[in-house]
């Protein structure tokens, strides 16, 4: 099963040549290329945007921009990376790449479908992009009305239909993975013998299909709103503008999921790997994969116990909040348990997937105070809630997300990363994260407010602290794109499966041939087993 | 066979994989679409909660018959769009064209008579963003009522015009002899469509025209 | 089961039960049945959208996972009204404002 | 007072000792959990490292006492964090009834307090120590909010509504108030102090300054400049419902509902009369929405509870309306004797 061919076989990378072979491939590892290339550019501008604003909290007052230009910084940042990086970012290129690898699939269910979301999500950029160069946005990423409809004059129309088109990039994609994933899957392939990455795509693709709708005809309304003076949520007029606050969340909460479902997925495969084991609880980490996406649509008031929303709605969202917490924490138990009596290695992926599990468990943690009630009203809207989502954001999705960029990057470009250098970035990612945030939870504690221009000087150590870690994870970001790209041409030629993993991906060529296999896989053993590569390797 | 060997694309292994998929892409895809005139509806839910009066009051400023009418024309193209789909399973390629050119034109009657309500209400001032002038009970709030109409049957309206020109396609492809009782996944799918926007207006009609009608305060 | 075709017959069967529904809905909207009015054009309106679903989009001779797809679309937008009027219809039950 | 470094906000109020008390709880659950997740991570990273290319490892697939055990515990701790949190935000939620009151109207970029004395100042609010105050906040415009760290207290204020917030400072000092949620270019500009003075202190400074005339009087004067008592008399049946005792009773409408008379009703009844009309009336209110501001609203507002505090005078009202004030559109039933006031 293993090929260790050295003859040099044709490869969707060299398949065919030219810019039109890449802009109008139907091929589901090429589009993956063109999301990996897209949303690595939002990356870095959404990164461009946070240094700013790091830089400018260096000190209290508001001296290094304006606050008009402070409160656009901090709308873009949160526009671009919300939409256009992290809910891109692990489903549209890795699940993208490796959804019908794994499935043993020659593609995707519509590769036109899956091309198109790709322009769709361009075409969203760019009105983002666009709206950006006029001049900018300053509502803050939700956009809350009376603000955004009203007294807003930046141009929030654009921005909305920017995020209003996205929205439908990622609704396509998840129907394209959740009917590849029913329909397309290797003879012998079970539910139970999928990789938990599928698992976790595919809860992810529920909630893309069943709550993007919402945020899209919430950001129509109001676009309309805003466009033609109407009353649908003015205050002025009988609106209710809590009620855009709840079709926000409905959406904005399960959001959350959709960016760091995929990483808890990729931590699956890789702490599997690098230990040798199986998958502690199989079934738990796949059904609480399921369970995070159903139970994650039913909390997302916890977003408003301040807002005037009644107290009895805010009991029972507050209550149902910590269901969610039952699965996540059974997925981080069952990961500690699969490290038990493994034979542990310390490639870059499984650095990362330590990073994740010990950063998501903070930002877990955290996520249940802010469930609390009385708690939460203190901290809400300030920087606790800032840290907090960091925490499960970056340090858990960026971090995972940058795991399986290593963990696959053989078998994307054929080329292995230099590992050294990526052990160094993911120590230095590590440590410049947990400076800049951490001290974000004492300072919102203390009662610093979020989306401050200039704050009272007391908070600033905690700015210095923070500020001082921004740069270093700057850094640890800028690392890993360099040798990246210097891999593509000079890293050692990547064998078929350098991991030794059990994975159906890996039993192709890296980088695979544009069908992905030459004879169509049949699978007869549960995923991660590892037993069978040792006897071939023995025997 | 040859005829729909061609029609499968090489990601499928076979027929009746690929016609599954596309069946069960677009029945998630309607999920999506409940969903995202859901949002309009929950908007709709709270406001008519929160002011009935004024809902009432303004309901009746739609015409009833009007409505009725839209309704039963709508519910034709979808049995003509039904009779469509078994004229393809059944081969009769130049019913399939009869069929899928009177839902069209069915749906473009339901257009005309949507917009020519629409040019009533403008005319008579009860539309917001262009020309609101009631100044009678509640006027914020019937104001609320006719944002939501607009928003709501506009959203519908958008899906209607969509509906034609896909039904529009399907119709010249049928004519060209592009499906046959082995292949006919795309007029099925097209038909689920059409009767999703008969289902939205199913709704619509009876929360905007009916049931505030005797609720004035 | 590769495919199910349902006849005009049955068809039209169901086309006359929805028109004939219609005209019953319109003419009850007629009448002033005080809170009557909208459990029945609610009623009418989902007995008809059902006829559609059932016969007219086929689910009624359908797979199961396109049931549990139509179910899971429907119990979502179920779930966006519940919460949310959860908190619409319970504002003001402490008796202090905004609580 | 606010040293230059802190790990622990100030705790001026009994709320805060409360919430600081489930906080540590909270802590001591995450410090657990945190410390246990990361040791049994470097324990084994290390304990169970790869030694050579092919060791054994140990076969366990599962164990469903432990994953049962793993998620049935952090549930119980996490139930105790809802009980405990709910136990403090209703704490939160419910001022004390002989709370003075406080309104708070925001706008960009400035708070604006009233006392009921009289007394307004801006982005600043002189309480007494040992009192519970109870705030009533609405906005001018966007979204705000009221947050003042020291006591623990943040609620939205919002535009079109009442909210409340309530705290009871037990420790003199001037503190941090702070505008929570995002409102636009200087929204952290939008910022001041809460003092808090001893009982006497507070007293000095209520006689002191621009003390004017309290809030009520001001609302009587508007009432009367704004015409309003034409229609809404106190000495004779009206055209409109009497509004002495209207304040906190239950209202019938000619919809058949009953609702009480709180601030947002009586705020709606000025800015939208013809929403809700009480049984017996007709809809004959002009709107006053664009001729009053929020703060003369809440002016009015106390007007009209000082109303229902007094007795009231004469005979109730009697509902009869002229025939020819029946407007066209409105179909009402038969006036009807109206108790109840309306607008």
């Amino acid at each position: 099963m293993i090929t260790a061919t050295v003859e040099t076989k044709d490869s969707y990378l060299t398949h065919e040549y030219g810019v039109r072979s890449w802009l109008l491939t139907q091929d589901h590892k090429r589009i993956a290329l063109l999301y990996l290339a897209a949303i690595s550019f939002f990356f870095f501008l959404g990164g461009i945007f946070a240094t700013v604003i790091r830089l400018e909290l260096l000190t209290p007052p508001g001296d290094l921009v304006s606050s008009q230009t402070y409160n656009k910084l901090f709308t873009l940042h949160g526009v671009i990376m919300v939409f256009l990086f992290l809910i891109p970012s692990i489903p549209a290129t890795l699940g993208n790449f490796l959804v019908p690898l794994m499935i043993g699939a020659k593609d995707l269910a519509f590769p036109k479908l899956n091309l198109l979301s790709w322009y769709v999500l361009m075409a969203g950029g760019v009105c983002v992009l666009y709206a950006m160069l006029e001049g900018g946005v300053d509502t803050g990423w939700t956009f809350y009305v009376p603000f955004s409809t009203s007294y807003a004059n930046t141009y929030v129309i654009l921005t909305g239909v920017g995020i209003f088109i996205t929205g439908f990039s990622s609704i396509l994609t998840g129907l394209n993975f959740i009917v590849t994933i029913h329909r397309m899957r290797a003879p012998g392939l079970t539910w139970f013998r999928l990789p938990l990455f599928i698992w976790s795509i595919y809860a992810t693709s529920i909630i893309q299909v069943l709550g993007t709708p919402v945020i899209a005809v919430t950001m129509l309304l109001v676009a309309v709103e805003r466009g033609f003076h109407l009353g649908i949520f003015d205050p002025a007029l009988g609106g209710d503008p809590v009620l855009f606050q709840h079709l926000f969340w409905f959406y904005s909460h399960p959001a959350v999921y959709i960016m760091v479902l995929p990483g808890m997925g990729i931590i699956s495969e890789i702490v599997s790997v690098y230990s040798r084991k199986k998958v502690f609880g199989y079934h738990f980490v796949a059904f609480s994969s399921v369970a995070i996406a159903v139970l994650g649509f039913l909390v997302w008031g916890h977003h408003m116990f301040v807002a005037s929303q009644s107290v009895y709605a805010s009991l029972i969202f507050s209550f149902l909040s910590f269901f969610v917490a039952v699965p996540s924490a059974i997925k981080v138990f069952n990961w500690t348990a699969t490290l038990y009596k493994g034979s542990i290695s310390y490639e870059t992926p499984m650095l990362y997937a330590f990073g994740f599990i010990g950063l998501f468990t903070i930002g877990g943690l955290t996520g249940t105070f802010l469930a609390a009630l009385g708690f939460d009203v203190h901290v809400t809207d300030t920087y606790f809630v800032v840290a907090h989502f960091h925490y499960i954001m970056v340090g858990g999705t960026l971090m995972a997300y940058l795991g399986g960029l290593h963990y696959w990057w053989p078998k994307m470009t054929g080329r292995m990363y230099p590992e050294g250098w990526a052990k160094l970035s993911a120590l230095v990612v590590f440590l410049g994260f947990n400076l800049t945030f951490f001290p974000q939870f004492i300072m919102g504690y203390l009662g610093m407010p979020r989306r401050y221009h200039a704050y009272p000087e007391e908070f600033q150590v905690y700015h210095v602290l923070s500020t001082a870690g921004a740069s270093v994870l700057a850094v640890g970001y800028l690392i890993p794109a360099v040798y990246f790209i210097w891999s593509l041409r000079y890293g050692k030629i990547a064998p078929a499966n350098p991991w030794n993993a059990s994975g159906l991906e890996w039993q192709t060529t890296s980088p695979p041939p544009p069908e992905n296999f030459d004879v169509t896989p049949v699978v007869t053993r549960e995923a991660y087993d590892y037993s069978i590569l040792e006897e071939m390797k023995v025997g | 066979m040859a005829n729909h060997s061609l029609a499968l694309r090489h990601q499928f292994d076979d027929v009746e994989q690929q016609k599954d998929a596309s069946t069960l892409g677009m029945w998630l895809f309607l999920a999506t679409e409940v969903l995202f005139f859901g949002g309009m509806f929950c908007c709709y839910t709270v406001y008519r909660s929160a002011y009935p009066a004024a809902f009432g009051q303004a309901s009746n400023h739609l015409n009833l018959i009007l409505g009725a009418v839209s309704t039963a024309i709508l519910i034709i193209s979808s049995f003509t769009m039904a009779c469509a789909v078994n004229s393809a399973a059944t081969g009769a390629k130049n019913a399939l064209v009869a069929f899928l050119s009177l839902t069209i034109l069915f749906a473009a009657a339901f257009l005309v008579i949507e917009m020519s309500e629409w040019r009533m209400l403008y005319q008579e001032g009860l539309m917001p963003g262009f020309n609101f002038t009631y100044k009678e009970i509640d006027p914020a709030h019937v104001q609320l009522f006719f944002c939501m109409y607009f928003s709501m049957t506009g959203l519908h309206a958008s899906h209607v015009t969509i509906g034609i020109v896909i039904l529009t396609v399907m119709a010249i492809r049928a004519w060209r002899g592009a499906f046959s009782p082995a292949y006919y996944t795309p007029i099925e799918i097209s038909g689920l469509y059409w009767h999703f926007v008969d289902l939205v207006w199913i709704f619509l009609f009876p929360l905007y025209y009916l049931i505030a009608r005797h609720l004035q305060g | 089961m590769a495919e199910h075709i349902v006849t005009k017959k049955q068809y039209s069967f169901v086309f006359g039960a929805l028109l004939l529904l219609t005209f019953v809905t319109t003419a009850v909207g007629m009448m002033d049945l005080g809170r009557l009015n909208v459990v029945v054009a609610l009623v009418i309106a989902v007995i008809k959208a059902m006829l559609v679903v059932l016969f007219f989009m086929h689910i009624y001779w359908s797979t199961k996972l396109t049931r549990v797809v139509v179910v899971s679309g429907l119990a979502w937008l179920a779930l966006l009204l519940w919460l949310t009027l959860t908190d619409v219809l319970s504002r003001g039950w402490l008796g202090f404002p905004g609580k | 007072m606010n040293p230059q470094f802190q790990l622990f906000p100030e705790q001026a109020s009994a709320t805060a000792v409360h919430l600081d008390h489930l906080t540590l709880y909270l802590l001591g659950v995450a410090a657990f959990f945190s410390t246990l997740i990361f040791a049994l991570i470097f324990v084994f990273a290390v304990k169970y490292r790869r030694r050579s290319a092919h060791e054994r490892v140990g076969e366990i697939g599962h164990a469903l006492p432990l994953e049962i055990a793993w998620s049935v515990i952090p549930f119980g701790l996490m139930m105790i964090m809802f009980t405990w949190g709910a136990s403090v935000f209703f704490e939160m939620s419910r001022p004390p009834d002989d709370a003075m009151n406080i309104y708070v109207v925001g706008k960009q970029w400035m708070w604006k307090t009233q006392h009921l004395e009289g007394q307004r100042e801006i982005n600043e609010l002189h309480v007494p120590l040992g009192r519970p105050v109870r705030l009533t906040m609405t906005s001018e415009d966007v979204i705000h909010s009221f947050y003042m760290p020291a006591f623990r207290v943040k609620f939205d204020v919002v535009p079109g509504k009442y909210t409340t917030a309530w705290f009871n400072p037990t420790k003199p000092g001037k503190y941090h108030l702070f505008c929570a949620e995002y409102c636009g270019t200087l929204h952290s500009g939008m910022i001041g102090w809460i003092e808090v003075l001893e009982p006497a202190e507070y007293e000095r400074w209520l006689a002191g300054g621009n003390a004017g005339e309290s809030l009520a009087s001001s609302g009587q004067k508007l009432f009367e400049y704004l015409a309003c008592a034409n229609c809404h008399r106190t000495d004779k049946p009206g055209r409109c419902p009497n509004l002495t005792g209207l304040f906190g009773s239950k209202v019938q409408l000619t919809t058949g509902e009953t609702v009480t008379a709180d601030e947002a009703y009586v705020r709606e009844s000025i800015l939208h009369p013809g929403a809700k009309i009480v049984a017996g009336y007709q809809d004959i209110m002009p709107t006053f929405q664009g001729q009053v501001t929020e703060e003369d609203l809440l002016q009015l507002i106390e007007y009209i509870k000082s109303l229902a505090k007094q007795p009231a005078q004469g005979a109730t009202a009697l509902g009869a309306i002229p025939p020819g004030l029946a407007r066209r559109g409105t179909t009402l039933p038969p006036a009807a004797p109206a108790k109840n006031p309306k607008r």
